[in-house]
């Protein structure tokens, strides 16, 4: 449910990139949700249709697409994919609140180095935002 | 994205304890202050930003505290202090993160915590003066500044590096506190050279080490008696 | 590029003292051991990675002492401690840096100090767990870790995560010293509980303060001679 | 003079290079030297050329090219160039040692801020080598 305070970020910033460019209505708005935070879909939906009623952005369409999770190891330079279902349920709880909390529960499969980038698919991530 | 301005619309005041040197208390001025304030009816929030040695958890002994998920992630109040942190999230593990991880943590937190209604948010900053200082800088230009040193020469010489830095970036400076003062007055002296307002000077107290985990204790300590002098010219 | 290796060839060890939380002696510690250490006839090099609050220089008082170019950088000699710092290149001033920068002035650093034949490299870190620690780890896989931790239980925690980041990343734990020892044998108990080697305590001694940049002075301190017998034992 | 040990550097990861490709020559190095630290040319080449004597970079040919200094505020986002001729000789010359004492001595020129990123031309890095 804090998905809430996502969306809530996430509608912000489109307003606000309304408001700079002036424009009356926002058609359409591509976000990516990065699998490393596992964002529920459909409570995110839900938030982003409340939380724009009565803005310039009520009737804009959100679409969502899911960025698969890619970390780099700083130490051995190997790159992994973030599987799923093979994460803790308590350790991907965790990282669903903290994505940085990766770098506590996660290692890189070839050195067991905790010290990797997260490349792509952290968070929540607004991709464009076309204006009316 | 990731503003951290709606979350903390209702908090009428941030200030920042910080230092650029580690170890002189900031930590525990910090928590002590919230206490302090919570206890003359205050509502008071306390943001732990030090994402390596998280201790505002260990000092209100809220170890196992969560914050709870309603619209956002609501901070569990302890003592009446609203306690955000790292520290539910990473438990006693290991903090490996690069600067740029420490912004996106910062941002992160800022985004989800709904602090609601705040007369005053304490933030407890890590030592140096990298990243999140100046994400702190960034992200919460109205954050005020209120600086912690010990008396010691190595404290006061990287107190001064912070203090440029907050000048430099138009910064409020409340003041500076000297902790853990052993006689001689180092810091008051300081902060009349720089020009900096000093608040007072609280005594390395070896009561307060058995108050850790005890905010009712450390309430009763003569750090917490002293400090509370410092806290009330704060309003 | 900028290897770490060519100039470190000439160093038999590289011991770096960290703790991962701050003020609890890391500076004063390595400073002393190296002064130690070079009248104990050892060649000594002593490298201050804290970029934020650079203190070795404070310590051994050679705040004006610049290191001299030739066919790279020589670092200074002060009572027979080759100093490389931050220091000399920013002054007084402040120090913004971000992960990536820190990352960056290690580097070049390494790459350009000659510090020739050393029997030991000692090198003095910041604290926390992010960009310095993980560079070491990365750059100088061969550095072995000495340990510096208060009593305090705010210590304790944080010298923890520290300590399980060296073991997950392979690193050489020497061991860990408590300093500022108050009574309780609060860290060797903790090192038990570990499985880190006990170096031995140092206590809290008022008279280091004034010892600050004075090494002939520091060097007389209970501090000192205490640290001694740990440092004896190092070889 | 460090201007040796920054050609130590740049050598020693050639040779590293060569050796790893299992190359019995090294042809050609491209190098750039970044106007933030200011390397001089002459010093640099004539250690590179000194340092690669009885290596198989011994007859390579080493081509060096200025890259201008570009600094971007990461408060304001503004971008700008660091003259050269507008720097304090004092810090011209630690900078030249250390290029983050740009973080304590140079502003953003719009906003201030000493916290900005150095987007190119920080230091000498190597740009391409040609084995044989
Ligand atoms: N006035 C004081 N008297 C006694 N001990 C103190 C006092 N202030 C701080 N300490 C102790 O000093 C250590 C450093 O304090 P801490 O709040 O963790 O500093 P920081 O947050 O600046 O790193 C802790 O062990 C703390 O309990
Ligand atoms: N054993 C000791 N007795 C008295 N003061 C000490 C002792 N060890 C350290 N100090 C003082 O404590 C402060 C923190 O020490 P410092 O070496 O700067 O810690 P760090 O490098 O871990 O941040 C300094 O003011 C230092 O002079
Ligand atoms: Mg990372
Ligand atoms: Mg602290
Ligand atoms: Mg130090
Ligand atoms: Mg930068
Ligand atoms: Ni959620
Ligand atoms: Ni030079
Ligand atoms: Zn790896
Ligand atoms: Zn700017």
């Amino acid at each position: 449910m804090h998905e809430w305070a996502l969306a809530e970020s996430v509608v912000l910033t489109v307003l606000r990139v309304a408001e700079e460019r002036n424009a009356a209505r926002v058609l359409r708005v591509r976000i990516k949700l990065g699998e490393l935070q596992q964002v529920e879909e459909e409570i995110f939906s839900t938030a982003l249709r409340e939380l724009s009623k009565n803005t310039p952005a009520e009737d804009a369409e959100f679409s969502l697409a899911r960025e698969p999770a890619v970390l780099k190891c700083n130490r051995c330079s190997h790159e992994w994919k973030v599987e799923r279902d093979k994460l803790k349920p308590e350790e991907a709880e965790l990282i669903h609140f903290l994505p940085e909390a990766a770098h506590t529960y996660l290692r890189c499969p070839r050195c067991g180095s905790p010290d990797f980038a997260i490349e792509s698919g952290r968070g929540v991530w607004i991709e464009s935002v076309e204006l009316g | 994205m990731r503003e951290a301005e709606k979350q903390l619309s209702g908090v009428r005041r941030v200030v920042c304890v910080g230092s650029g040197k580690g170890g002189v208390g900031k930590s525990l001025v910090s928590a002590t202050a919230a206490l302090l304030l919570s206890q003359r009816s205050r509502r008071v929030g306390l943001l732990d930003l030090d994402f390596y040695g998280p201790s505002a958890h260990l000092i209100l002994g809220a170890w196992d505290l969560m914050p709870t998920e309603d619209r956002g992630v609501v901070p569990p109040e302890i003592h009446g202090v609203r306690l955000m942190s790292i520290a539910p999230y990473i438990g006693e593990g290991p903090s490996a993160l690069r600067g740029s991880d420490a912004t996106h943590a910062m941002l992160e937190l800022l985004a989800i915590t709904r602090w609601g209604e705040l007369d005053l948010l304490l933030v407890d900053m890590p030592p140096g003066t990298g990243d999140e200082i100046l994400d702190v800088v960034k992200f919460i230009p109205a954050a005020e500044w209120l600086v912690v040193s010990t008396p010691s020469k190595l404290s006061i010489q990287t107190v001064r590096r912070l203090l440029l830095l907050l000048r430099e970036t138009g910064s409020k400076i409340m003041g500076a506190i000297e902790n853990m003062a052993e006689g001689e007055a180092c810091v008051e002296e300081f902060c009349r050279a720089e020009g900096v307002q000093f608040l007072g000077s609280v005594p390395r107290d070896p009561k307060v080490e058995r108050a850790i985990g005890r905010p009712e204790l450390l309430l009763r300590t003569e750090f917490a008696r002293r400090l509370e002098a410092i806290v009330r010219k704060l309003k």
